[in-house]
């Protein structure tokens, strides 16, 4: 086995963090929460410059077939500088959707998304599915679309939506996409907690050709599934980048808070509070590079195992590091002022998508066969 | 042993619920059972609806204004208001400088304080810490010379929850750095409309606004003002946090929000079910159902004692830690389990469920309830000392 | 409400404390663990005189009708002492099931065990029972008995037992009595994690007269879910009782060991770590307390959600309260020499017998409405 | 990153489970699998058979009889040695004083002592705790006093494991009590028959006999058994500390214990069903192996690292706490799980399951795993300081 990181994926981390460095920083960050604009476009360009929304997809799809965990690298280092930059959201989400379709259609979409031409978000999601992307009540009939699906990720800022459905004749998933300016498309939108903006669309009569059906059955559930897995592993990332800078900043807090004459750092209990933060990182960190690992394997279960037993860690471990951060700090930590409060919400949000530890626990139970009843007549 | 509520206790209970019932005003009432936040209006109106009943200052003697109850009342009395949807009342008037005023000042003073407080109708903050005197507040720095029949107060507080709100600020100050840091502290009354004061406004992790820096600069204060003598700041400031308060562990709050959790996911549509199908969902309301009982039963026994004239026993020491501790927990849980509809931050309407679109501030803003009024830490080393002798 | 005890209480509980300090001691336990005998005639008649074999039941049954609370102030302080002498197990649990079945057949018998004549213990569970009392495998067909039961407490000391079976005919439960002695009757025990001894019981052709049967039907069920729900709260007390002594000693321990120069008590997390202990303590015995009350109720759903919910909790907190007395007390906390070790088996041991917290949340929840369920239909 | 095994790594795991397969006597192997202690006759005979295969001292250099296994290689060994039933092996030699030996010893030390290491022949126990040096190591009191060729040793050691089956101890005796306490310590190797040492045993609350009091009545030790110099036994005390141990998390043993569980739950009938039927016991058991996975990347984090030639990454220093704490759960979760089962203590024939019969006997030997070696809490305490900067 072999941890270590190559020379390129190095150099893809360090010039990540030094981007972030340079083109990121809290005060930006404060500006983004409190406006409705998540998109920035000069960052946006950095980004594309960069070569990180071809970075997801294959070469054949005129991306840079980097591998899970390179992917990875990026979203850490966006989750360490508490970037809400939406690159999982409305580049990797979307694009995966669109590569694991694989279809003419579909590749030539996610060719526009590489290149920077359209934006794009997922509508996954309705308000009633909790975390089960196969609930759905947009339906579609007679070539008509009407329905609602929500937590579509900043709505009011894409050119296209993607979206799960379902066919009225024979209950058939669907994936769909349609330009957010259609008519027959209307949403409102609303800051959620990582201060970013979730929106809610209604399809209203809206007349769906047969171009925009980009994936019909099983197919389209495979689909969805994967690119939801592949993101739930970039969230474990920014988590665990986010909760290393949170960990980091309150021990650096803990070095120069003078309380009783003396730095908070040493006293017994907080020593043993940043302790346990600082072990709990590691072992957290050590079910990231499982997950980006054995994540990307063909085998279903394998994978599906694996990505779901890391977010059902980090959900427990990764949130009591935010916690612990914040009780540490006391006061200030639960300030708008401060970034530690910040993080701990941006924690808090990745950690509720996709999946929330109890999903994934009993996700994880069923791909590993801790589901399996037994039979008790074969009991001696 | 008799841990039933007597009869007449049973009678109050009921006058309590049928007044309650008549007087929460439907905005407050709404607003409260959505967990939102009370505007500075509403929260002093409720407070001025209490007071003009007798009810507000519910821990003070007759003779001041208060209803005269007992423990066991009171316990009653905070249950049915959370139950009624009916929030809690600001305690920097009622239960801090109210009962230091009446047990260490003078007759001048209580005449010209005491009205505003039982009737609601002035506001008070906390002038405590200080940057560099958070869990060490006897390290505070602002100071109070005296010049004449005048405090020349200068310095600066923080974490000053209302007062942006409040009319009058309690504050510790220095009335004198020779002698050991404790022996030097007084206890002053300050007008928040005297000349030399600022507040600016520190938000809360919740989006809000409850919490402030107070600055004094050169804020001249009569020395009437002054509670007790100079340098009795420490022992006043002392006696706060003994003082009884048998609603510290926030067991009918804590009460109401597991309520609420059930409520909401008997009410969240999920696939084709709801969310209380989740059996992981309702083992986690038992859990913290029974964990709210442990606290309950704890603060029972803290109540009795104080109702049969005991001194407070040694399990009154942990409520402010459990309670807290809860408190959390039930928030986390109500965060946790709306899933996806507890990421809405600032919606108007409903999406999915209002009660899982709000749980996500409260639970931002209860980071802070293991912090304030001294950590959870600090308390654990004054039970240490006090308590087990260590 | 008062939590004060009655000065009748104060007496019987002081008494209590008085006797076992008297006439038992950490001595006389490692004995009794070593041994095969666990019911000591002298302590036996010295508890008859002190009236706590008639101290649960009621004066028409010739006892002192003393209520839950009464009879936990004897098993708290039974636990304080470590004492094993099976009180509970061999006079409270046999005793109540013959008061609850209440039938004159039944009360003679309560009588002799009140009196002391004859001695008793109950064989409630088979082997694979779990906690579930309503399932067994020992059959009554045809005036004979065959089958097993198991956790029959000191059975190779008693003269009879009071056995839940059923009747092969009609499923229908039965309690019956027999004497050890019978024919048909076989035992064998071994030494459990307390230190008693528990039996399996082997029910071989037993033949079984009427005037042995002592209760039939849902009154049978009845009968010894009442008494399991009554000794549950006993074990509670003696729980309680032994977590307040392993707390005592460990802090007397942290204020005399000393390691690096000093008290281990004056290092912060210690202190933190008994702070912990003692909080616990006050939660749990306000459980306690709890549950002798409201234990006691006639409602069948209000009493077992009481009971329940003290045992659950009890089983989480007082169990962390011993293992932390050992840890604290570091290596000589793991030693047989020393009693804290043994507090921490006898908690264990505890926890684990008539539902452990699994057992009772899952009752819990049953009892107070949490296993409901919606009907969807009635969403809007 | 590449997370796999490579080929030559399986090959050498199918050779290692093909050894085992023929080599794990059935005696061993039952009493392993059934969670029992093994008398010293088969604990010896099983590393002498591992001696004879060359394949007991794992983590030695091949010029002091090693396999020249890397650490991939030994932990890849440790978690079939584990599958297959067979028993871990005592640390004292191989672990400790062995690479104690081939370091600091001179030629003579080396071919005297490693020899009967390597076969398994030779018991070492560790002479390091007295009554009153436990955590606090080094306020040690045994003393050895230098008379010509000789050391005169007298004192006491305490929670010294298998001292009564050792041939050997290893101490840490005080030649100097004039300097600073940690620079008065020699490290000095004795052997257990020699006249004036006494065994006295502490029974642990697992009912079984690991551990001894050592008494040291002038005992004399020629010195030639002095390892190093005198003053050199802290030196080597904090070597051995941070002599890297890839076993130190237990992996491999709490994984199987895992396994131990589910056959259990799935073999114990349970009404009309088996225990496994209950979605608690279930959910428990995920939640065990996700931790056990956090910690066996972790551990082959250290592993590769190792192998890598790397100095050991942070991720290392919590190994300890974290992997004896997670042994703990695990054994109280099949303690908790087995019900009533785990009540058993000394039956002969099974009362349900064996497995679970068992269980309780192992979750009170291992409270002391978060003592033994360094309590957790001082493990904390070095990490803070050493890698914190705290």
């Amino acid at each position: 086995m072999d941890f270590n990181l190559s020379s390129e994926q190095k150099m893809l981390g360090d010039s990540a963090k030094r981007y972030l460095s340079q083109n990121y920083s809290f005060d930006i960050y404060l500006d983004q929460i409190g406006s409705n604009m998540q998109i920035n476009p000069e960052r946006w360009q950095k980004m594309l410059d960069l070569g990180w929304f071809g970075l997801p997809f294959s070469e054949e799809n005129g991306g840079f077939s980097g591998s899970l965990f390179d992917v990875s690298l990026i979203a850490r280092a966006l989750g360490e500088a508490l970037s809400i930059d939406p690159y999982v959201d409305n580049i990797v989400l979307p694009g995966k959707l669109l590569e694991f379709i694989s279809s003419p259609t579909a590749d030539a979409w996610l060719k526009k998304l590489i290149d920077g031409e359209r934006t794009f978000s997922a509508a996954i999601y309705d308000v009633d599915s909790h975390y089960d992307i196969n609930h759905t009540n947009v339906i579609l009939e007679d070539g008509v679309v009407n329905g609602q699906k929500s937590f579509v990720s900043n709505v009011g800022e894409v050119d296209y939506l993607i979206c799960y459905a379902r066919e009225a004749s024979d209950e058939q998933p669907i994936l769909f996409i349609v330009a957010v300016e259609e008519e027959g498309v209307e949403y409102k939108d609303c800051r959620v907690l990582n201060g970013s903006r979730s929106g809610v669309v209604t399809f209203n009569n809206l007349e769906l050709t047969n171009d925009k059906i980009l994936c019909v059955g099983s197919d389209a559930t495979a689909a969805a599934q994967r690119a939801i897995d592949y993101v739930t592993v970039l969230e474990c990332a920014a988590m665990i980048g986010a909760a290393t800078a949170a960990y980091e900043k309150t021990l650096e807090y803990a070095k120069i808070r003078k309380q009783f004459g003396t730095h908070i750092g040493s006293f017994q209990v907080i020593q043993h509070y940043l302790v346990d933060m600082f072990v709990e990182l590691q072992q957290a960190e050590s079910m990231l590079f499982m997950a980006t690992d054995k994540g990307a394997v063909k085998d279903v279960a394998e994978s599906q195992a694996a990505i779901s037993s890391c977010k059902a860690y980090l959900c427990k471990s990764v949130v009591a590091i935010a916690q612990q951060a914040i009780q540490i700090h006391g006061g200030i930590g639960v300030t708008e002022e401060l970034d530690i409060g910040h993080y701990f919400r941006f924690i808090t949000h990745l950690s509720l998508i996709h999946g929330d530890r109890d999903f994934h626990m009993s996700r994880y139970m069923k791909r590993t066969g801790l589901e399996d009843k037994i039979c008790a007549v074969n009991m001696a | 042993m008799n841990l039933e509520f007597s009869d007449t206790e049973k009678e109050f209970q009921k006058d309590v619920q049928s007044w309650l019932s008549d007087n929460v005003p439907a905005d407050i009432q709404e607003k409260t059972q959505n967990g939102e936040m009370l505007d500075k209006t509403l929260q002093q109106k409720w407070e001025q609806i209490l007071g003009s009943k007798g009810w507000l200052a519910t821990t003070w003697p007759k003779q001041y204004g208060g209803p005269g109850w007992n423990a066991t009342q009171r316990y009653i009395f905070d249950v049915e208001r959370a139950k009624a949807g009916a929030p809690g009342t600001s305690p920097f008037g009622v239960s801090m400088v109210g009962p230091v005023i009446f047990n260490f000042a003078n007759q001048e003073q209580k005449d010209r304080w005491l009205p505003g407080i039982v009737s609601g109708d002035t506001l008070w903050c906390q002038g405590y810490s200080e940057p560099n005197a958070g869990s060490d507040l006897a390290s505070l720095k602002t100071s109070a010379k005296k010049e004449g029949d005048e405090y020349i107060v200068n310095g600066q507080k923080i974490w000053t929850t209302q007062a942006h709100w409040a009319d009058m600020i309690f504050c510790l100050v220095r009335t004198d750095s020779t002698v050991k840091k404790q022996q030097g502290i007084s206890f002053l009354l300050i007008d928040m409309n005297t000349p030399g004061i600022e507040v600016r406004a520190i938000h809360s992790i919740d989006g809000h606004h409850h919490l402030n820096e107070v600055y004094f600069n050169d804020v001249r204060v009569p020395v009437e003002n002054l509670v007790g003598q100079e340098g009795m700041g420490w022992t006043i400031a002392k006696f706060l946090l003994t003082h009884e308060r048998t609603t510290i562990a926030g067991v009918a709050d804590t009460k109401q929000e597991i309520e609420r959790l059930k409520h909401a996911l008997k009410n969240t549509r999920s696939g084709s079910g709801v969310r209380w199908d989740d059996p992981q969902a309702r083992r986690r309301v038992a859990e913290l159902e029974i964990d709210l009982m442990a606290l309950e039963y704890t603060n029972f026994r803290t109540v009795a004692s104080t109702d049969n004239g005991n001194p407070l026993g040694p399990e009154s020491s942990g409520l402010k830690i459990k309670g807290t501790e809860l408190q959390q927990q039930v928030s986390q849980a109500i965060v946790e389990l709306g899933g996806p509809l507890s990421l809405a931050w600032d919606n108007k309407e409903a999406i999915g469920n209002m009660e899982f679109n709000k749980a996500t501030r409260r639970y931002n803003f209860l980071r802070a309830c293991t912090i304030y009024g001294g950590t959870n830490e600090i308390q654990k080393n004054v039970i240490a000392k006090m308590l087990l002798g260590l």
